[in-house]
């Protein structure tokens, strides 16, 4: 139901791109709102964060995944379970650039011989690919906001393109994006469980990243723009200048406005894990919390049950089993 | 012959068997076909080169025909001191008679005869085994007989290298550029990661012109076609004798080396 | 806010990665490369129109390629002209690689391998 | 017996539509899940009942052993016993079986009127149904064990704060509370 | 044909096919056995805990405050605002479902509100609708109104969580679930609807000083039979103080360890050890409990009943704490304890008085694992064991979630293991450390009308122990918790009997030789040791 909904939501965004492309509103699709969806994404992403940043981190309670520090003789476990900054650094590092979590992940399998363990490594691998693929596709667009175009930018270009397979040379992230997107939907669909766990919020993404990696790809390969006007577009728009240009092919405005939703939900949505992965107290405080306190400011004052009280009504059978008190 | 891309990555796809085929696989129906001395090509056009080798004297001789290549075809050259001489990149060189012939047994050649040196070359085989190997078809062999690499589909995995039996391929392990000593501004370099090797000078043939090496030689080398009885090379081979390098692989080499014999005696 | 410092600095951080684009071009004016003179119907060696030709150019050259490369047809004609499908002897011949190719492609950051191996006169030090 | 023959024969079939028949009494996500996860610890659920499913059926095919087969078919009903099944409901699961054979078997059967060996295979189900129900009764009392040594527990300790707790210490056994 | 049977029809009491619904859609059905009873007004009351009242879980009217709905919503955004956790956690969650079979009870009942990242959804579906923009669009976005079947599926749901943290191991952001549910439970709570089980303790423990409320002269004359019992077995006597100023170590156990079975036997354990070592030390009536319900209930009662073990100490004027066995006391302990009762600047850093080790881990705390104090003194050669004595058994260890996933002890209790016992064999390899199975009784579930959830809860726990039963013929599960020692023998008992449960301390006892013991027949539960039944056949 939701992915239909979804479907459905993507479809009809993109339609109204090209309807808006095919009447002449590039002024509107081109310019306004993309800059509204930036704003938009800027403002939303300070606000959350800052958001989550107004609520304290009252308790240290780091997710220990191995050996504590604890006598020198046993080897501590550094970056599953680490004492020191530099620790946490690394494991933040694993967990945001390699994701450590994910790679744990566990599947057993029953054999005629009996039960065999083994990791279940599809979400990690999926998972990875998506990311990575997608980070390096939205840096290889900068060659579209830059001029001149910064030599580690058209390096990036050339290894993605590495294969030298067609032409114009097939860039291997976009294909891998693409592939891992489709995974990462396909398993939604088809795994009872996550499926069951799935909200209309899960697979509107996924389709809008699907539609705007099948646009960008339908763009470079088969439906050609000029490249030179969509550029003289985006520099416009970074420059603060903007132009115009007509004749740019309706599959771009589609391309960039489902980009400008993307930008624009993100702050709402779950997608804000992007932030949200650096400020998680299981995993960026460091396991330290008998060595150094941990301050609580909102540390409550509670009513207490004192000594004196407890003695106060113990005192007579403390006193007949011979326990030491305080007032005879 | 043109690969359209699909064609093209599912044979990508298969360099991986191409991996698992052994030196023996590759040689294994052409020695079978060598055996019955039957299998010659057909085709219109066959070309073929002999080299006589009574014609090169001095060492000038040789180098002639060797710089002529190299200039024409942007060939780096060597550094000695700098260069590894793995990174030596040759279209046409020269070598001893027993590196050049090792499968000679014949040990009452005459003594002057196995002092000189040979061009070599690569032999654009009638049956090449670089082509069946190479996993992306960049090397093809042409309908006249041509061993041609298309170099912009090489992805430098050196399988033919492997396969050859002559050692007529070279790889470019560094950006030749930097060690191009005359540069031909209408022939292209290679880049960095592919492999290279003589092309009969395809580009001159279609302008009506002799192989650089053939112009260069003083007609010690001498280009022709091979299917055709009247031509200047059966000619020849017709009226002396002649060998190829190790004809027992079965490769079929278009390549001959007329030796003479008299005037070695004494 | 609490570890505000943290937080506002990775804030920074995140927002001076995505405004890149904003401040690195502040106050510049971008002028796109001047369109070739030809009119955009106007054919092409190859019998192309102009605008199919530099929307489709690296199609057309990955064709003749094949051609030359395979099937040894090096030659064009066209107009009664023979032309030689050849990015050095050819293309180059009418087209400086800087002005023509080098406008546009450093313009769109597009760079093909091209030049790897296909000289251009103009440069290279030849 | 012909007919255990027959059922080695597709005793793979056989296993396959009990499990999934088994599996289909509990709830459709539930069901999904013990269908695909086929693995002992993870799922622990799915893994018995396969496993017992599996011997059972290579029992049925000779002569049936009940001391060999029981343990396999307790550990099924230990399970059933405390996922809130009613008695018939939890035990029940051995009759499917005698659906999925015939539905098997039945061409087989009818061709070589081998009813009298049906009859033979059905009641060594109704004798695997009849020891379940013992089994089902043994776990159900077992809880009821296990849960009211934890309410003598419970007001043993009352007696404890009342300073009793040399009288009842004999009784202290089992679960603290804990 | 007459003899095609229809066994359909036995079992037409099973809902076979329910159509798929979402989640959202699906109303709560209580399952008898797999839900608590009330709490009772009194002990509410005593602890000063709001809306206490006669209730029955069972039954269709709870009989809620009337605005019951605004303080569940007021204490939603106060802990949001209070909790960076518990936001972030409602916010970031992506629904990749990594998490979803690594719930002991999802993976035991197959109840798909099992997976934690839907028990969690029951709550964020909350959190979106009232606190969030987007929300504002309902289901669509995920989120739905606050009534009271909601609420108690989440009451119901949030009861079937022990708070283990297996699930934010795999999760890719860290969320987890036992944190939400310690969220939940605390806005439970202020409807005064927490269980039975946790509540009695709870008034227990803040009146006593521990869970079973047991006054400081039972717990005197407890320890008085349990020391008859040990001079028995042992032929040692020994004399442990209360309530002692002067001393230089407090230590506080888990009230089970002197009163419950096998946790006495762990208890013998600690008491012949620090009586071999002479230690200077005292036990404490005051603060007699080191486990926490607070922990299960709300961070303010964590407090409150956590409070008097720095309270005690610096009464007592020791200079160090040393804590037991026990599993969510140390998740107390090590993460809470110097942040809520802190700093303990009575006290002074945790030197060991045998080896003169430092523990500099426990330099602000200033209290000390026992596993880590007895591991230190093995390392430097200060006892003397006899690993004989336990060679009738087969140990295998199960990690305790909360000193697993909350703190991160797992070479120190095998080390000593191994130094006491001949015959160790792990379980397999995704089951324990930081991968451990729950018991299926952790955080306050172990209350006896929920023997069957608490069964299949410990399900996969009991599959693993079968595993190394069947392989290697294991007998013993030895633990560092008390939650472990008191509910896993009745778990085990169901699913597979023959396998005892044990502190590692139960073993160090057994093996320690003491100047002056007499020749030992019997372990500390009586039994024969190995190579002795004959004889105590014979007597």
């Amino acid at each position: 139901m939701g992915m239909i909904f979804s479907l459905v939501a993507v479809i009809f965004l993109a339609a109204i791109a090209f309807m808006g492309a095919k009447l002449n509103l590039f002024g509107l699709f081109g310019v306004a709102i993309p800059y509204l969806a930036v704003l938009v994404f800027i403002a939303g992403f300070i606000r959350k964060v800052i958001k989550w940043g107004q609520s304290p981190v009252p308790f240290h309670i780091p997710t220990t995944c191995g050996q504590q520090k604890s006598l020198p003789w046993i080897k501590q476990s550094k970056l599953d379970n680490p004492s020191t900054t530099l620790g946490i650094i690394g494991r933040m590092a694993l967990e945001v650039l390699l994701f450590r979590s994910l790679f744990r992940n566990l599947k057993t399998h029953r054999t005629d011989g009996g039960p065999v363990y083994g990791s279940n490594k599809w979400l990690w691998l999926g998972g990875l690919a998506f990311h990575v693929t997608f980070f390096v596709v939205f840096i290889r667009h900068l060659r579209f906001f830059t001029e001149p175009v910064p030599a580690w930018v058209n390096t990036l270009d050339v290894v993605d393109g590495f294969v030298q397979v067609g032409v114009p040379h097939m860039l291997i992230t976009g294909v891998v994006l693409l592939a891992a997107a489709t995974y990462l939907l396909l398993r939604r669909i088809f795994n009872p469980q996550v499926k069951y766990i799935s909200l209309p919020a899960d697979y509107f993404p996924l389709f809008l990243i699907i539609g705007i990696a099948v646009s960008g790809i339908l763009m470079r390969y088969f439906i050609k723009v000029d490249i030179i006007k969509v550029k003289e577009l985006t520099m416009g728009l970074a420059t603060f200048k903007t132009t115009v240009p007509d004749g740019i092919g309706g599959i771009f405005f589609i391309h960039l406005f489902l980009i400008s939703v993307l930008f624009a939900y993100f702050p709402f949505s779950k997608l804000m894990h992007l932030g949200g992965v650096f400020m998680s107290p299981t995993r960026n405080l460091a396991n330290n919390s008998r060595e150094v306190r941990h301050i609580n400011p909102w540390n409550p004052k509670v009513k207490l049950h004192t000594y004196e009280e407890y003695e106060d009504e113990f005192r007579e059978v403390m006193k007949s089993e011979g326990l030491p008190v305080e007032k005879e | 012959m043109r690969i359209d891309r699909r064609k093209f990555l599912k044979l990508a796809g298969c360099t991986g068997v191409g991996l698992g085929l052994s030196a023996a696989d590759i040689f294994k129906d052409t020695v079978e076909a060598s055996s019955g001395h039957s299998a010659v090509s057909t085709a219109a056009t066959r070309y073929a080169m002999v080299i006589d080798i009574r014609k090169l004297q001095t060492a000038e001789d040789y180098q002639r025909i060797v710089d002529a290549c190299d200039k024409i075809h942007n060939i780096p050259t060597l550094i000695p001191e700098k260069g590894n001489p793995k990174h030596e990149v040759k279209w046409i060189w020269n070598d001893t008679y027993g590196h050049s012939f090792p499968d000679q047994k014949n040990f009452y050649h005459p003594e002057a005869f196995k002092q000189k040196l040979f061009p070599l070359l690569c032999n654009h085989c009638d049956s090449p085994p670089c082509v069946r190997v190479c996993p992306t078809k960049a090397t093809f062999k042409r309908p006249d007989g041509i061993v041609q690499q298309d170099m912009h589909r090489c992805i430098g995995c050196r399988f033919c290298m492997a396969a050859c039996p002559y050692g007529s391929r070279s790889f470019n392990f560094v950006d030749p550029r930097p060690f191009i000593k005359d540069k031909n501004p209408e022939y292209p370099t290679r880049s960095m990661g592919v492999v290279e090797k003589c092309t009969f000078c395809s580009e001159r043939l279609e302008k009506g012109e002799q192989p650089a090496c053939a112009e260069a030689s003083n007609g010690a080398l001498v280009f022709g076609n091979l299917n055709d009885p009247e031509s200047e090379v059966r000619k020849i081979l017709k009226t002396n004798f002649s060998l190829q390098r190790k004809p027992e692989l079965g490769t079929m080499p278009s390549v001959f080396y007329v030796i003479g014999g008299e005037e070695y005696a004494g | 806010m609490y570890n505000g410092g943290k937080i506002i600095a990775g804030l920074i951080i995140f927002i001076a990665l995505v405004t890149f684009p904003f401040y690195t071009n502040m106050g510049k004016t971008i002028e796109k490369p001047a369109d070739p003179t030809a009119a955009a119907d106007e054919l092409h060696i190859g019998n192309v129109p102009i605008g199919q030709m530099r929307a489709e150019h690296m199609m057309i050259l990955d064709k003749w390629r094949d051609e030359v490369v395979r099937g040894g047809e090096r030659f064009i004609t066209f107009d009664g002209d023979q032309y030689e499908k050849s990015i050095q002897n050819g293309c180059l011949a009418c087209h400086s690689k800087q002005d023509f190719c080098g406008k546009c492609h450093n313009f769109a950051g597009v760079n093909p391998y091209c030049w790897n191996c296909h000289y251009s006169s103009e440069e290279d030090q030849l | 017996m012909r007919i255990g023959l027959l059922l080695s024969e597709k005793k793979h079939e056989i296993a396959k539509t009990w499990f999934d028949l088994i599996v289909e009494t509990y709830p459709q996500d539930t069901a999904n899940f013990l269908k695909t996860q086929k693995n002992r610890f993870g799922n622990p659920v799915g893994f018995t009942i396969s496993e017992g499913i599996d011997a059972i059926l290579g029992e049925l095919s000779g002569e049936l052993d009940l001391a060999r087969v029981s343990p396999y078919l307790d550990n099924i009903i230990r399970i059933r016993a405390i996922q809130d099944f009613t008695p018939s409901q939890a035990v029940g699961f051995i009759f499917l079986l005698k659906k999925v054979i015939w539905e098997a078997l039945a061409s087989e059967i009818r061709k070589n009127q081998l009813f009298d060996e049906l009859l033979v295979i059905e009641s060594q189900i109704d004798q695997l149904a009849n020891v379940s129900f013992d089994m089902y009764i043994a776990c159900r009392e077992k809880i009821y064990k296990l849960r009211a040594n934890e309410l003598r527990n419970r007001t043993s300790r009352i007696l404890k704060m009342s300073n009793m707790f040399k009288d009842t210490e004999a009784e202290e056994k089992d679960t603290a509370g804990f | 044909m007459a003899i095609k049977p229809k066994p359909n029809e036995l079992l037409s009491g099973i809902n076979y096919k329910p159509p798929l619904k979402q989640w959202m859609d699906e109303p709560v059905e209580f399952k008898k056995g797999y839900y608590c009873y009330g709490a009772k007004p009194k002990n509410l009351e005593y602890i000063g805990f709001p809306n206490g009242r006669e209730w029955n879980s069972s039954e269709q009217d709870w009989k809620l405050v009337d605005n019951w709905k605004e303080i569940f919503l007021e204490g939603m955004e106060n802990l949001l605002k209070k909790f960076r956790s518990f936001r972030l956690f409602m916010d970031i969650c992506v629904r990749c479902g990594a998490c979803a079979d690594k719930c002991h009870f999802f993976i035991g009942t197959g109840d798909p509100k099992n997976m934690p990242v839907l028990r969690a959804e029951l709550l964020r579906s909350i959190y979106r609708r009232y606190f969030t923009v987007a929300g504002k669009l309902g289901k669509i976005a995920g989120a739905r109104d606050l009534t009271e079947d909601v609420f108690k599926e989440i009451w119901y749901y949030y009861y079937q969580c022990t708070e283990c943290r297996r699930c934010s191991v795999f999760c890719p952001y860290g969320i987890d679930q036992a944190e939400i549910t310690m969220m939940g439970r605390e806005l439970i709570n202020l409807l005064g609807c927490c269980t039975d089980w946790i509540s009695g303790p709870l008034a227990n423990c803040y009146r006593t000083g521990n869970h079973l409320g047991l006054q400081p002269h039972t717990i005197k004359s407890n320890f008085d039979y349990m020391l008859d019992d040990l001079e028995e077995h042992t032929g040692v006597r020994v004399e442990p103080t209360f309530n002692r100023k002067g001393a230089e170590i407090l230590f506080v156990t888990p009230s089970a360890d002197f009163f419950a079975e096998p946790g006495v036997f762990t208890c013998m354990g600690y008491l012949l050890l620090f009586h071999y070592l002479g230690l200077d030390y005292t036990w404490s009536t005051y603060a007699s409990e080191g486990g926490n319900f607070g922990l299960f209930t709300s961070n303010e009662m964590m407090k409150r009943l956590n409070s008097k073990i720095y309270a005690e100490s610096k009464r007592l004027g020791v200079k160090w704490i040393l804590g037991g066995e026990c599993g969510h006391m140390w998740r107390v302990l090590h993460q809470y304890m110097d942040t809520m009762n802190g700093p303990a600047d009575h006290l002074e850093a945790p030197v060991s008085p045998i080896t003169g080790t430092r523990f500099d881990n426990a330099k602000s705390t200033r209290m000390v694992h026992i596993a880590e104090f007895t591991a230190d003194l093995i390392k430097n050669g200060k006892l003397k064991f006899d690993p004989s004595r336990n060679d009738n058994l087969n140990v295998t260890f199960h990690d305790s979630c909360n000193t697993s996933r909350g703190m991160g002890i797992f070479e120190e209790p095998r080390y000593i293991i191994n130094s006491v016992c001949n015959h160790f064999h792990e379980m397999p390899d995704n089951t324990i450390r930081e991968n451990t199975f729950c018991c299926g009784s952790g955080s306050g579930l172990n209350a006896g009308e929920i023997e069957e959830l608490r069964m299949l809860g410990g399900l996969p726990r009991a599959h693993a122990v079968k595993y190394v039963k069947e392989k290697h013929g294991v007998n013993m599960l030895s633990c560092i918790c008390a939650i472990d020692r008191a509910v896993l023998p009745p778990m085990i008992d169901y699913w597979m009997p023959d396998v005892g449960v044990c502190g590692v301390h139960e073993l160090v006892g057994n093996a320690l030789i003491i100047p002056g013991e007499k020749e030992r027949e019997n372990n500390l539960r009586g039994e024969p040791l190995p190579g002795m039944e004959e004889k105590g056949e014979e007597e």
